[in-house]
């Protein structure tokens, strides 16, 4: 054993020989991360295991919208380096690789990591170590503590804020009919039956499921049996497809108002395939520029990155998703100013005031940590998803669901957003 | 104890080991009561080998009868005396699967001995090994000093070391005597032999 | 009553196709002594086999057909390449391989076809019919039944009227006294392993049209219920095997439609945990050798 | 008989093993060095190796010396990090609180074991791995305690500002993985350990010998369960923050594949196991990274690591430390075919 040992010190060491210094204050010379001509941040996302289906092209398509912007000059003259790291959706495995980043590449931010469970786990480390955490890739309301979390931004509206739109649109649309709801068996599904029934009060009848588990056959049958009118899906896109196809299995045709989460049309026409029919009419929201939307200039602009730089992947709602990620950190890059610092671009995101792809305001600001404020509605037609009506925006709290009145701006002339 | 093939020889020591439940019928020892369950059996001061060999063969010799002993403290010097006795010590160190056959029931034997057990059940001691070996177990069931229960099939060795001889067949016991009567006894050869019809 | 209707026909419907993978676990259990972990992957990888045929053809049955036979292919090829090579002493180095098949082949299948559900056709139409109100089956549902009835009866037939079959048994009973009869043992397992392959990439093609799609992972909670139908009928059974999976299918249909679906793992638990106390080898196991 | 003495002398002498402690003083010499010379997160992936030591160990005395089959060590883990999580969230007293997750993991192991006993091989494995995969199913239905999918955050006091939190995880779960090995190390040198591997062998034979053969057996696993629940207390410090996709059943089966290729028995092999277990991943994130292409990223990891582990099995079937005794793995191989 004490061989062992030995060898295992020997690896250890070898292995550890990089420098050793964690110092964060003062100008951008020594900021980790940070040298005159790069910015190297960092993210964790499945892109291995069942959660990498969708998820894993996030990442990608946010690291080609930086290389679009490298190409031009980058910020500031410094080039961004996003590494991609595989977690696999499990949460030890996000606190290593996390580690890593932080400790061992010294990223000088965490950008978009993925998942409430996963990124949960590293709040403590990233605040301890003053690292930036900016944009977490869920609709959790735990983004949203800036006392506790200083340096932690959401960027999805949150799940309750989309509960309280999709709400308030079936409760106008659909008045005295019976309402029921499935949702995911977790936080995703418990804060948005929560916002629902701010505006609804009681649904007629509650379903979850759990995702090991991809037989929904006995809780659609019990929505049946409810004799539902609308059914509200607070679920991942698989379950949105199943659901769906399992209620037309039985005979059960209500009308389907879905989270944006579990929206994707891409992905929900391909996994329901020949039964892709079904989806005719299903309500949900989004927040960004529709993917099938050619003639918006944000969908030309990112569709112009993804050919050059993205191997022209196919383009779905989570590329326009990654992309607007980028685009919003290049934004919190150039307002940080040239003299970079972990602080100058917390303080600058916290000044907030971005405009940018969305249809409504990301509002952070000192007291405000969570991302964008609400959600518009949109329908599926002929496969595709359309947007209707205007745009919702509201709090977590019992805020009023007001609409939202300002109208969209183009990209910049270059695709480049500049210092405001 | 002796009987034919099936005769239920080894039946009756899985019954005393509390193997296997009798329908009918009691067991008693010293006068009591005797159902044990089989790992109480060393407390009771038995031991028992099986048919062929049951050996432990992801442990060296010496460990095989380390396990024997119970109660105390296992000492490595009791193992050894026990594989001295079977005149198997210098393979100590070895693993039973290396060794040839007959090295492996001696192993067991050390095993059941190092207990030391006032019952010793010696299920077909001799099975499998040549003249020679059967001549040193005959020597060493005739020195040991414990009760030996033995079922076997060598009648030259049952012969040569049993004071009493049960004989069994198809469950029924049908003679029990000294050698010498058995040796005489028209049932038995009729048992072994098949009636002559 | 109604509901508890619908249910059993869910519970069945699902059942059938544990029952038919449960089956695959069953025959390799019984010509290798393994528990093939690799099970799953196999299937998904034969299922995306098919998948390809099917996109470049447009037909299902050729793409069907491209999946059973690449399985029987694949069952046989990690028998030859790999499992023969595996030293048995210890049961758990069978089992580590096949993990470690498991990682290879879905990385494999990420690389090639990137972790995303690809929908999976089904053959016909997945509405059910409707009995007074009632969904109970669809067209699907019955071709998932003759299907695995199919496989059963061939399976049965093989095993008890065929020199082959009885080979099979032979080889896998005693192998060193069929190596004597001029039984060609290690061709047997081959075969044991291809047939199990196919079958489990049957399994395979019938559970994915039900559930999200094609996926290098698709096929871990399909393996993960198969495996505990074969515990609980008895992995030396297959008539075990069959009854395991309905009954499995059924309990998880029953609880998650009363109880909710969070808590059908625990029934399955509870479930296994009884069974296994009364019948430490399954329900259909046989009686036990003397111990001693 | 006559010249026995000389010969028990002999053979004992060769028998003399070293003492545990005296493998274990200067590993822990070794460590305490190491937390001072690595920089945080090669003192981190330190205390991560630490960490699953304790589980690796226990499994490896269950599996190898005692041959039960368990895929549930995954949720009795989860069941050690739980408790943890919420003692230390109440309490804050984390020495209690690890104590107390090892108690209750060791209670809920006993259960476990009761059944287990009776089971044998892949029936053992069948149970155990529904044990394993009804751990988010728990945490879902208590949600009011475990917190569901999203699970609880741990409550840690910072330690004292000479040394880097990671510094401190590393003495932490080093200090109880090198408590566990030591306490393995007694346990499985005497008595208990020869009944362990007796019972493995023959249960018959063991019987016979006067060993109580399913006490040994549950007694095995409690002992496991021990040492997963430490592991999963020591999780909950690393991570600080507990959650049921941190125990999925992929745990389980990757410590298995980590005793087996480590060397299934052994407490070196549980060590080069709980070593791989850290450097595989991160060595086959590194290969895969200079790949570029984010379709193989995540993908060529899993292939390299699958690779190894055949490449291993196929190489060396006795895992790694097989490798150093050759001549003896041989020898009883050949006897047992």
């Amino acid at each position: 054993m004490r061989r062992t040992a030995t060898v295992l010190a020997v690896v250890l060491l070898a292995a550890g020989c990089s420098s050793n210094g964690t110092s964060n204050s003062g100008s951008s010379s020594d900021t980790p991360g940070v040298t005159d001509t790069e910015i190297t941040v960092g993210t964790h996302m499945p892109l291995t295991g069942p959660a990498a289906a969708g998820y894993s092209k996030i990442a990608p398509a946010t690291k080609a919208y930086f290389d679009f912007v490298n190409a031009n000059g980058g910020v500031n003259g410094r080039k961004i380096t996003y590494k991609i790291m595989d977690d696999g959706y499990n949460p030890s495995n996000t606190q290593q690789v996390v580690r890593q980043m932080v400790l061992q590449d010294k990223v000088f931010a965490i950008l978009n990591g993925l998942g409430t469970p996963t990124h949960t786990g590293v709040l403590d480390f990233l605040k301890t170590n003053r690292v930036p955490d900016l944009f977490v890739a869920s609709g959790s309301r735990s983004w949203n503590q800036p006392d506790k979390y200083p340096g932690t931004f959401g960027f999805n509206p949150d799940y309750t804020v989309e509960g309280k739109i999709l709400g308030t649109y079936v409760k106008e649309t659909y008045p005295g009919k019976k309402v029921c709801f499935l949702g995911q068996d977790d936080d995703f599904g418990r804060d948005s039956l929560e916002g629902i029934e701010k505006i609804l009060g009681s649904v007629t009848a509650k379903q979850s499921y759990v995702t090991s588990n991809p037989n929904v056959g006995p809780q659609i049958g019990a929505l049946k049996a409810a004799a539902c009118d609308v059914v509200m899906l607070a679920t991942v896109p698989g379950f949105t497809a199943l659901s769906i196809g399992t209620a037309a299995k039985i005979g059960f045709k209500p009308q389907f108002v879905v989270s944006n989460v579990g929206s994707d049309p891409t992905t929900l026409t391909k996994t329901l395939g020949p039964a892709a029919g079904l989806l005719e009419g299903v309500v949900a929201a989004n927040y960004l520029p529709l993917a099938n939307d050619d003639a918006n200039p944000w969908i030309q602009l990112y569709k112009k990155v993804n050919s050059d730089y993205n191997g022209n992947a196919e383009f779905d709602n989570n590329i326009v998703y990654g992309m607007s990620v980028g685009y919003l950190f290049v934004q919190s890059l150039q307002a940080a100013g040239k003299d970079l610092t972990r602080d100058s671009l917390i303080a600058a995101v916290e000044k907030g005031g971005f405009t940018g792809p969305g249809l409504v305001p990301v509002r952070f600001s000192a007291k405000d940590h969570s991302g964008y404020a609400g959600e518009q509605l949109t329908k599926l037609t002929g496969g595709k998803a359309a947007y209707f009506g205007t745009a919702y925006q509201t709090d977590d709290g019992d805020g009023a669901v007001a609409a939202y009145t300002g109208t969209a701006v183009a990209p910049p002339q270059n695709g480049i957003p500049t210092a405001q | 104890m002796i009987g034919p093939n099936g005769a239920g020889k080894t039946t009756l020591f899985n019954v005393i080991c509390g193997f296997a439940v009798a329908q009918s019928g009691a067991i008693a020892l010293d006068g009591k009561p005797f159902r044990p369950r089989p790992h109480h059996l060393s407390r009771h001061g038995i031991a028992r080998t099986l048919q062929g060999v049951g050996q432990f063969n992801g442990m060296t010799v010496l460990e095989n009868v380390l396990v024997g002993i119970r109660g105390g403290r296992a000492t490595e010097e009791a193992a050894y005396e026990a594989l001295e006795r079977c005149g198997v010590s210098e393979f100590a160190g070895a693993y039973p699967a290396s060794l040839p056959y007959a090295k492996r029931k001696r192993v067991e034997l050390a095993r059941a001995l190092a207990s030391r057990p006032r019952i010793l059940m010696l299920d077909e001691p001799a099975g499998g090994l040549d003249s020679e070996e059967i001549d040193w177990l005959a020597e060493l069931i005739r020195t040991v000093e414990t009760t030996v229960l033995l079922v076997e099939h060598h009648m030259d060795l049952v012969m040569s070391v049993c004071d009493e001889i049960l004989v069994l067949d198809f469950g029924k016991p049908i003679a029990l005597g000294s050698p010498g009567e058995i040796r005489g006894n028209e049932k038995v050869a009729e048992a072994y032999l098949g009636t002559a019809a | 009553m109604d509901r508890f209707l619908y249910l059993t026909f869910d519970g069945l419907s699902r059942g059938a196709i544990y029952a038919a993978f449960a089956l695959a676990l069953v025959l390799i259990w019984r010509a290798a002594r393994i528990v093939n972990f690799a099970q799953g992957a196999m299937a998904v990888a034969a299922a995306y086999a098919g998948y390809s045929v099917t996109n470049a053809t447009g037909s299902y049955w050729l793409g069907f057909i491209t999946a059973v036979a690449g399985g029987l292919l694949l069952g046989a090829a990690v028998e030859r390449v790999v499992m023969r090579f595996v030293d048995h002493s210890s049961p758990l180095n069978g089992v580590v391989v096949a993990l470690g098949l498991v990682l290879i082949i879905q990385g494999v299948l990420g690389m090639i076809y990137g972790n995303e559900f690809r929908p999976a056709q089904a053959p016909f139409s997945r509405d059910a019919f409707q009995i007074g109100g009632v969904a109970l089956l669809s067209r699907y549902d019955l071709f998932v039944f003759a299907a695995v009835g199919t496989v059963v009866a061939l399976l049965t037939l093989l095993f008890t009227r065929t020199p082959t079959g009885l080979r099979m048994r032979a080889a896998a009973f005693a192998p060193d006294v069929s190596r004597l009869l001029g039984v060609p043992v290690g061709g047997m397992l081959t075969l044991g392993w291809a047939l199990a392959a196919a079958v489990g990439s049957l399994a395979g093609m019938l559970v994915v049209p039900t559930e999200l799609g094609l996926h290098p992972n698709a096929m871990d909670l399909l393996f993960i219920s198969a495996f505990t139908a074969a515990v609980l009928g008895g992995l030396d059974s297959p008539v075990g095997a069959v009854v395991g999976g309905l009954v499995v299918g059924l309990l998880l249909a029953y609880v998650s439609g009363y109880l909710g679906a969070t808590v059908a793992p625990m029934a399955v638990l509870i479930l296994l945990v009884v069974v296994l106390l009364g019948r430490p080898d399954g329900l259909f196991s046989k009686a036990k050798a003397r111990t001693a | 008989m006559v010249s026995a003495p000389k010969k028990v002398a002999i053979s004992r002498k060769k028998r003399q093993r070293i003492s545990p402690l005296l493998v274990v003083i200067p590993a822990a010499a070794l460590i305490l060095a190491l937390t001072y010379a690595l920089p945080p997160f090669r003192n981190y992936q330190l205390a991560t190796v630490g960490a699953y030591l304790c589980v690796t160990a226990g499994l490896t005395v269950l599996t190898g010396l005692n041959g039960q089959l368990s895929l549930g060590h995954g949720a009795l883990m989860a069941t050690g990090a739980y408790t943890l999580a919420l003692m230390q969230n109440r309490f804050n007293l984390l020495v209690a609180g690890i104590v107390v997750a090892v108690l209750v993991t060791t209670v809920v192991g006993a259960v476990i074991g009761l059944a287990a006993a009776r089971l044998r091989g892949p029936y053992l494995a069948g149970l155990t791995l529904a044990v394993a995969v009804v751990v988010p199913s728990i945490a879902s239905t208590f949600d009011e305690t475990f917190n569901s999918d999203q699970g609880l955050t741990v409550a840690l006091e910072p330690p004292p500002d000479a040394i880097t939190v990671e510094q401190w995880q590393a003495w932490v779960c080093w200090g109880a993985a090198l408590v566990t090995v030591l306490l393995l190390a007694y346990l499985i040198r005497g008595r208990f350990g020869r009944d362990l591997r007796a019972v493995r062998d023959d249960e018959t034979a063991a019987k016979l010998a006067g060993i109580g053969v399913a006490r040994t057996q549950v007694l095995a696993f409690v002992v496991s369960a021990a040492c997963a629940g430490l592991a999963g207390a020591l999780f909950a410090v690393l991570a600080q923050s507990v959650s049921p996709g941190a125990f999925p059943l992929t745990l389980s089966l990757f410590l298995l594949m980590a005793i087996v290729i480590g060397g299934l028995g052994r407490l070196v092999g549980a060590l080069i196991g709980a070593v791989l277990l850290v450097a595989l991943p991160s060595f086959a994130q590194s290969i895969a990274e200079s790949s570029g292409s984010v379709r193989l990223e995540g993908n060529l990891a899993l292939t390299f690591f699958g690779v190894v582990l055949v490449v291993v099995m196929l190489a060396a079937p006795g895992g790694l430390t097989s490798l150093t005794n050759l001549r003896i793995r041989r020898k009883s191989q050949k006897g047992r075919k």
